[in-house]
């Protein structure tokens, strides 16, 4: 469905942040994208939503293709309305304005009022919370409730991609596993999804396949089961098997700064 | 009860937005040099906790008291000046001044120099500087932050906003230091290296902590004891051990992944 | 990469100004500029033009402080310019005092009044604090036409305050054997003002006080919950800005010898914006950029206006627009175009210059 | 009581000028989050285009009063398209400005076209006058409450059934998330430059069809409306009107009565009544009387 | 005559002046600071081009003395005194004197400066401070005669009588005080009682309010001192309000173009203007009618105005001042500055009121002011209802100099 080839995309016209970048995401699967801080997750979400204007990026080589359609560097809003949508890094819901206001702002490029409804009752379904602060001020909800509702004001677009970027950030852990059922059943609904993620454990879980990303590049790829069966990935992203995870208390004062490239 | 070596001590703190009772009659003790843990669902009232001690937040019953000192009533930057240092759930740097400067507000309460001095620069306002600026660095070598001294805080990549904001937080040379989710957000490695600059922080300064977080393998690694809370309520309080296995704590916040 | 340009012998070292020889040559530069400007340029006009503009750099400066460092917009700067100019009048005028105590008059009283923003300050944000200071330009205007003791009234004041430091008189200078024009030392003792106050205010912002009127306008909340009285700051900057306006109108005052209440309206509180804005918020070089910008931009097409197709020099002469028509609506398109491409204003041209220059071998 | 009567209606026919000139304000603060400044100057253009369509072009006086809201509404249009685009996420003190630098080019414009010279609006109006129970109505002064009142209600009706308000509000407060919800910020943009450039030229209009004529210092009220705008609230529709309104009465009033109310406050306070009146009224409701608060939470 | 110098720098002959600033030796530059743009323009423009024609006028002829031309150097000041400031510091070296400063503030502004160069400068306007200025060169009579005289005018032939209610409506500036010291000071003269005064701020929108205090007032004549922006508003509401006062206004109050309004009307029945000189087309005046015939030859496009007629008297006293340096052999700014003093009493054929100069502290402007009507079907709008009033009043009045 989304196919990213070869992507470069720069900051400020000096900070090369993708370098070469391809990734597929197959239409119905869910693909995780993993990653350290900084390696340029984030730009890509922007690359395929056509957000990198505000933040003065810009794509300088490749192409961004969704069901075979160039839509490289398209508008923002047209990419929303092909069907992507995204939930953005940092919540960035709209503080000054009730959940319910933020609500229906997702549904902005939507028709039909039945069908709008129709999702936001789900959506109150999905996080019963957002539906207790309906008429809340969005800015004062917790962390969490935000996160919500910034998952919520995504889903309100009834989008055939959805881009997640650190959904879980913030969340309690029982409210992650909820979240892992809700891309879950999402997906299962039809929606593709790429997933970024700190929580390998909870994006491998549910991926078919991922991604890990490397400064800019694609430093290991492959169906999830692979991923989680490697070593370096254990390491780095799940902190071994269950059961014989090494305490934090017990962390050595070195580490083992070991990476995929350079 | 009274603790004997309790630094801080709040007792039935209510705090209602509207509708909302944020926190409702929450008590508990921390100790000097404990490093104790708060956690709960979302929403649940851990932010509001701090909020109210740091005097953002005027909760409507309660006390809090630190070293026998009340804290309520007192603004924000009084309560600070008495030690009590804070990290942000959201990120709380000052986006356009670069680390350094960051750190080094961290020490205001520290310094003395006023308009006229700062204007005048010579005497006072430098020496000033240059011995604070020592005492930041400590901090930047310790958090291993060299790298990004000059780098405005709001282009630093997230986990080194993180720890610049701890850093921030002990450049204030804080009795109390509270963290709210310092390792939301991190990778594996970043949460074992912020867990490996806790320890050091505490084994070096004796800090007491207060960690708001809802990574549990963190949680239950270091802290002594845990206050968990739901709906603003105080659900349980003790051992990590003892929290993990608490029906209602399973029950509210943890379900299927403890 | 350059590494090797960090190594300093001490924080002392990394805290001076002009650290680095670049930086030490441009200063180098600008000194010998400032002192034998007014021995070449002698044109009355130009040195006139240029003793405005470093009048108004002073007071773009404090407003920099206000709006760039401390983000309090203010449309009431006039008020205080004004303020400044009818202290001048009284104290160094009527009264006599020498040039030092009305500076410091001023800018005392300056700061007063700046203090009476503090109630609104700590209530209002943003753009709602901003029309109340524009409510006291006109509150001012009011005042300045009806206090005619203090202002003249409508008729204006005269401005007398004689501008000698001990024997050194600015208005007839006589060095060395050599008498220069009043516009020459006027020249001189204006960009002196404007190297001190500029000095000053950088020292302001790279220590304690200045870090954290910054750390106020990035987010207040957590400024004050690390231990910075956001609202002793907010006000400390209306005091200090409006000090600084209050000097920069003692001297135009002083240098203009007259003024009266129209002057202090709304369109000079907007050209002090202006200049901040396109000069770059939240740098002091960039408010004395602005302040050449925006006010020799306009003498400069002025000047050359005869050389300009379409205008019209004098009245039924050839062309379709007046010069300061003209002038007004390149000064305009000149501001759009100029933040178009730079939002961060002239000083971040100049950032972005150094950095290319830096950078300079490798892009990437 | 005539007396006071009539001068509510004065207060009340410079209130609805004031209400027109400050939602035209409020429609650009709530999409952009910046004061426009150019709002006088839009005005003044308005005003002059509708000289041009009524005396040059010789059209019906309605006519041009659609007409010169309509090419206004273009121009402002025009202006997102030109200019704003490109400012999509930038700080918004650059925003401001670009207003400032807007109003810097239209006023020498207009008058490069139109000169300085004073110009009568052929108009049905002028100082015709209908008498009601002692009071003298302005013909003039009550189509201008009345049209405002039309536009007011066409407002509130428009923006009850579309999802603009929305649109516009998220816009202001956050560019980019607003993009990414499928919310074209450009249009939003357009739009609100087109409604206020519209809502700037109806009031110019207006006030160009009274007993002065129009001469290009017509801007300035604009200025006038600034404390309208932030007494009713920035981001509230119904505070403009609302603000227009009061500040209207006000000045009237206290023109009337400054006699006798306070002769000791100066010969002319009545001009600076709106900005006491602004002032204590922020004092009590620091975000006007119907504004949104600011959101801070840490 | 003086004395027989050789012809050399520095020193001059009778009718040959050496070179100066601003002289070359064949053409004599002076200056114009005026605002040639924004708002006030509709007043610097007609004043300049009234320079420009008188001075045409007298190019045609040879220029000065018949030998020297005159080149006029313009400067756009925008009415703002720092600018004045800077076009003053621009323009100085090259002119040898000031032929027009528009504007009370941006005039007071290069005071200081006239004196320290000792240049003089026509100032544009009609404030009584100027006349006791040695480095001002005031034509005809300042606003207080003209409210005084209009005072006169109303207590002896249009109507009133000292038990009549007379009121005041004047702007917020210098120009409103002076006409409402004019009337305060008639009022002591004339033994009436000012009933009811009303200030407005310039560009103010809606005047209901002082125009219901002043109907309140019960006034039957309300002197106005106001520009015409302001004034067509003022009567427009006068008019809508049906309040009907006899209106007696300062000149600059009115301008061509109100007739063309629809408050022509009400302007025609219950307006009186205050000016000097007379009617724009009056050929029975001797200035007029050499005036229109300039007016014809070097300005066909110009619109009557009144501006244009004040400009044109200013150039004419520059004028006399000029030939009498020359007749001196001395253009230097002290020679101009000395010629000043030395040109006596002076004509202006009717066009505006006799001014008789000399040193600074015996000038006497006119005290004359002519009453007009208005009349849509007259070139300028106004025909005149009573030429050359001169009261007793007037006359006793004293010119102080400007207090500093
Ligand atoms: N607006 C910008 N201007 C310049 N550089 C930027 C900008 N935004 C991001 N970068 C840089 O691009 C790189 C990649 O950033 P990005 O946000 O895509 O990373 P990420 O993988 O999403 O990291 P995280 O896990 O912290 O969210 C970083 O080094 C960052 O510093
Ligand atoms: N200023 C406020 N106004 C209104 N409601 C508030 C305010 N601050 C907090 N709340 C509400 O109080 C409750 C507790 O919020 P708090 O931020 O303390 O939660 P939390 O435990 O920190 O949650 P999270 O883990 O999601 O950060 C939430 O329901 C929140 O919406
Ligand atoms: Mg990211
Ligand atoms: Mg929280």
């Amino acid at each position: 469905m989304l196919s990213v080839s070869n992507l470069e995309v720069v900051y400020d016209d000096v900070v090369l942040v993708l370098r070469g970048l391809s990734l597929e995401v197959p239409s119905g699967s869910v693909v995780a994208l993993l990653g350290a801080n900084g390696a340029g997750k984030t730009t890509l979400l922007r690359a395929v939503t056509g957000l990198l204007v505000p933040h003065r990026g810009k794509i300088t080589k490749g192409t961004v293709r969704l069901d075979g359609e160039d839509i490289t560097g398209a508008d923002p809003a047209e990419v929303v309305r092909k069907g992507i949508a995204q939930v953005m890094e940092g919540r960035r819901i709209f503080a000054e304005i009730t959940v319910d206001e933020n609500l229906r702002a997702g549904a902005f490029t939507r028709g039909s009022r039945t069908e709008v409804r129709e999702s936001y009752a789900r959506v109150l379904d999905l996080f019963p919370v957002l539906a207790q602060r309906r008429k809340s001020i969005a800015g004062y909800l917790s962390g969490g409730e935000q996160q919500m509702l910034a998952i919520g004001r995504a889903l309100m677009a009834r989008p055939r991609l959805l881009l997640l970027d650190e959904p879980s950030l913030g969340l309690a852990p029982k409210l992650v596993e909820q979240v892992r059922d809700i891309i879950a059943t999402i997906n299962h609904q039809g929606t593709s999804v790429l997933l970024v993620e700190q929580n390998a454990v909870m994006a491998l879980s549910i991926a078919h396949s991922g991604y890990v990303l490397e400064t800019g590049k694609v430093v290991k790829d492959g169906r999830a089961a692979e991923l989680l069966a490697d070593s370096d990935i254990r390491e780095f992203y799940l902190g071994a098997g269950p059961g014989e995870r090494r305490s934090f208390a017990e962390v050595k004062s070195y580490r083992r700064k070991k990476r995929w490239s350079a | 009860m009274e603790r004997v070596n309790s630094l801080l001590s709040v007792r039935d703190l209510t705090l209602r937005f509207g509708g909302v009772t944020a926190l409702d009659s929450v008590s508990f003790d921390v100790d000097r040099g404990e490093l104790f843990a708060v956690i709960g669902p979302n929403g649940a009232g851990k932010t509001s906790i701090f909020n109210c001690l740091n005097g953002v937040y005027r909760p409507q019953q309660g006390s809090i008291t630190l070293d026998g000192r009340s804290l309520l009533g007192r603004p924000p930057a009084a309560v600070a000046a008495m030690g009590v240092a804070r990290t942000f759930q959201n990120l709380g740097l000052f986006g356009h001044l670069t680390l350094v400067e960051n750190l080094m507000l961290g020490r205001h309460h520290l310094m003395r120099t006023g308009f006229f001095a700062g204007m005048f620069w010579w005497g006072r306002a430098k020496r000033e500087e240059i011995t604070h600026r020592a005492a930041v660095e400590e901090i930047i070598e310790l958090l291993e932050l060299e790298p990004y001294r000059k780098m405005p805080a709001g282009m630093l990549p997230y986990g080194v906003a993180k720890r610049a904001e701890l850093g921030r937080a002990l450049a204030m040379e804080p009795r109390l230091l509270l963290l709210d989710e310092p390792v939301a957000g991190m990778n594996l490695e970043e949460t074992e290296d912020t867990a490996r600059y806790l320890l050091e922080v505490r084994r070096e300064l004796g800090l007491a902590m207060i960690l708001v977080e809802h990574d549990m393998s963190l949680v239950m690694d270091l802290a002594d004891r845990v206050l968990a809370l739901d709906f603003g309520v105080a659900i349980a309080t003790g051992k990590p051990s003892e929290i993990q296995d608490d029906p209602q704590v399973v029950e509210a916040y943890l379900g299927g992944a403890r | 990469m350059g590494a090797y340009r960090n190594v300093t012998r001490g924080y002392a070292d990394e805290l001076r100004l002009f650290g680095s020889p670049a930086s030490r040559v441009g200063l180098g530069i600008l000194v010998v500029g400032f002192l034998v400007l007014p021995t070449v340029v002698q044109d009355d006009f130009w040195l006139s033009v240029l003793i405005y503009v470093g009048i108004t750099a002073i007071g773009a400066i404090g407003l920099n402080l206000l709006t760039g460092y401390c983000g309090q917009i203010s449309l009431g700067h006039a008020f205080f310019i004004g303020a400044g100019a009818y202290v001048a009048a009284r104290i160094g005028g009527e009264i006599g005092l020498p040039l030092v105590v009305w500076l410091l008059a001023a800018a005392a009283i300056g700061a007063v009044l700046g203090g009476l923003i503090g109630p609104f300050a700590l209530r209002l944000r943003g753009h709602y604090l901003a029309i109340v200071t524009l409510g006291l330009v006109f509150i001012g205007e009011h005042l300045w036409r009806n206090l005619t003791g203090l202002t003249g009234g409508n008729s204006g004041t005269p401005v007398t305050a004689g501008a000698a430091i001990g024997p050194v008189d600015f208005g007839a200078l006589n060095l060395f054997g050599e008498s220069y024009s009043r516009n020459q030392g006027w020249f001189w003792l204006v960009w002196a003002l404007v190297a001190l106050v500029a000095l000053l205010a950088k020292n302001l912002v790279r220590t304690r006080p200045g870090r954290a009127l910054q750390a106020v306008r990035d987010r207040d909340q957590a400024a004050e919950v690390i231990g910075v009285r956001a609202g002793r700051y907010k006000i400390g900057a209306f005091m200090l800005s409006s000090a600084i306006a209050a000097t920069a109108g003692a001297l135009f005052g002083s240098y203009q010898q007259f003024v009266s209440p129209d002057e202090w309206n709304l369109l000079l509180s907007i050209q002090y914006i202006a200049i901040v804005i396109v000069g770059g918020l939240g740098t002091i070089f960039g408010a004395v950029l602005g302040a050449i910008f925006v006010g020799a931009l306009p003498a400069l097409i002025d000047r050359y206006s005869d050389a300009i197709p379409g205008v019209q020099a004098s009245v039924g002469g050839e062309g379709f627009i007046s010069v300061f028509t003209l002038n007004q609506a390149l000064f305009g398109l000149l501001i759009v175009l100029f933040l178009v491409f730079e939002p961060r204003g002239l000083a971040g041209i100049w950032l972005r210059i150094k950095a290319y220059f830096k950078a300079w071998p490798f892009s990437y | 009581m005539t007396e006071f009567l009539q001068n509510c209606f004065a207060g009340l026919a410079l209130g609805s000028t004031y209400a027109l000139v400050a939602l035209g304000f409020v429609v650009i603060f709530k999409s952009t989050g910046v004061i426009n400044f150019a709002q006088g100057g839009l005005l003044m253009l308005g005003a002059y285009l509708g000289y041009t369509f009524s005396n040059n072009l010789a059209v019906a006086f309605a006519v041009a009063v659609v007409l010169c809201c309509a090419s206004a509404a273009l121009v402002g249009a025009m202006f997102e398209r030109i200019v704003l685009r490109r400012m999509v996420g930038q700080p918004p003190f650059a925003v401001i400005m670009i207003t400032i630098g807007l109003l810097f080019i239209l006023e020498p414009a207009v008058t490069a076209i139109w000169g300085f010279d004073h110009k009568q609006v052929s108009n049905p109006w002028n100082i015709r006058t209908v008498e009601a129970g002692g009071i003298v109505f302005g013909v003039r002064d009550l189509w201008t409450i009345g049209l405002t009142a039309a536009v007011v209600a066409a407002f509130f009706v428009f923006f009850r059934y579309s999802s603009l308000g929305l649109a516009m509000r998220v816009t202001a407060f956050d560019p980019e998330a607003a993009l990414a919800q499928g919310i074209s910020a450009r249009r939003v943009y357009a739009t609100s430059w087109a409604i206020a450039a519209a809502l700037a030229a109806l009031a110019g209009i207006l006030m160009a069809a009274g007993p002065g004529g129009l001469t290009p210092s017509i801007g300035g009220i604009a200025l006038a409306a600034f404390p309208a705008m932030i007494l009713g609230g920035m981001d509230s529709p119904a505070g403009a009107v609302l603000g227009g309104l009061l500040i209207g009465l006000a000045e009237a009033l206290t023109r009337g009565y400054q006699d006798q109310l306070f002769p000791w406050a100066g010969d002319n306070v009545s001009v600076i009544v709106p900005y006491v009146l602004m002032i204590v009224i922020l004092l009590i409701r620091p975000y006007g009387l119907l504004g949104t608060k600011e959101v801070r939470r840490v | 005559g003086g004395a027989g110098d050789e012809e050399q720098s520095g020193g001059g002959q009778a009718g040959r002046p050496a070179t100066t600033a601003g002289f070359d030796g064949s053409t004599i530059r002076l200056g114009v600071l005026s605002p040639l743009s924004g708002p006030i323009a509709v007043i610097g423009q007609p004043l300049t081009e009234g320079n420009q024609v008188w001075f045409d006028h007298i190019n045609s002829r040879g220029g000065i003395a018949g030998r020297y031309k005159v080149e006029l150097v313009q400067e756009d000041t925008q009415y703002q005194p720092d600018l004045t400031v800077q076009q003053y510091n621009k323009i100085k070296g090259d002119v040898v004197a000031l032929t027009q400063v528009l504007g009370t503030a941006p005039t007071l502004a290069i005071l200081p400066l006239l004196k320290s160069d000792r240049m003089i400068a026509a100032p544009a306007s009609l404030d009584a401070i100027w006349v006791r200025e040695e480095n001002l060169l005031p034509v005809g009579a300042p606003y207080q005669i003209q409210a005084i005289n209009s005072m006169h005018h109303y207590l002896t032939e249009g109507g009133g009588n000292r038990n009549s209610r007379i009121c005041t409506m004047v702007q917020d500036d210098v120009y409103g005080e002076a006409g409402q010291e004019g009337v305060e000071f008639a009022a002591r003269e004339m033994g009436f009682q000012v009933v009811n005064s009303q200030k407005f701020k310039v560009g103010t929108e809606n005047y209901a309010g002082q125009i219901g205090a002043l109907a309140g007032a019960r006034c039957d004549m309300v002197f106005l001192t106001a520009t015409p922006t302001d004034a067509g508003k003022i009567w427009g509401t006068a008019a809508q309000a049906q309040f009907t006062p006899r209106w007696y206004a300062q000149s600059p109050s009115f301008v061509g173009a109100l007739t063309k309004s629809a408050v022509a009307p009400y302007m025609q029945r219950y307006v009186t203007v205050a000016a000097e000189g007379t009617e724009w087309g009056d050929r029975s005046v001797p200035g007029m009618r050499d005036m229109l015939a300039r007016v014809q030859r070097f300005a066909p496009q110009q619109q009557p105005d009144y501006y244009f007629v004040f400009g044109y008297n200013q150039a004419r006293a520059m004028t006399a001042v000029l030939e009498k340096a020359v007749e001196n052999g001395d253009l230097s700014r002290d020679g101009v500055l000395k010629a000043s003093q030395e040109i006596g009493t002076l004509s202006f054929d009717g066009v505006g009121g006799d001014y008789t100069y000399g040193p600074a502290a015996t000038r006497n402007p006119p005290r004359s002011t002519t009453l007009f009507s208005v009349d849509p079907s007259k070139p300028f709008g106004l025909s005149t209802l009573k030429y050359g009033v001169t009261s007793d009043a007037a006359r006793k009045f004293q010119f102080q100099k400007a207090d500093s």
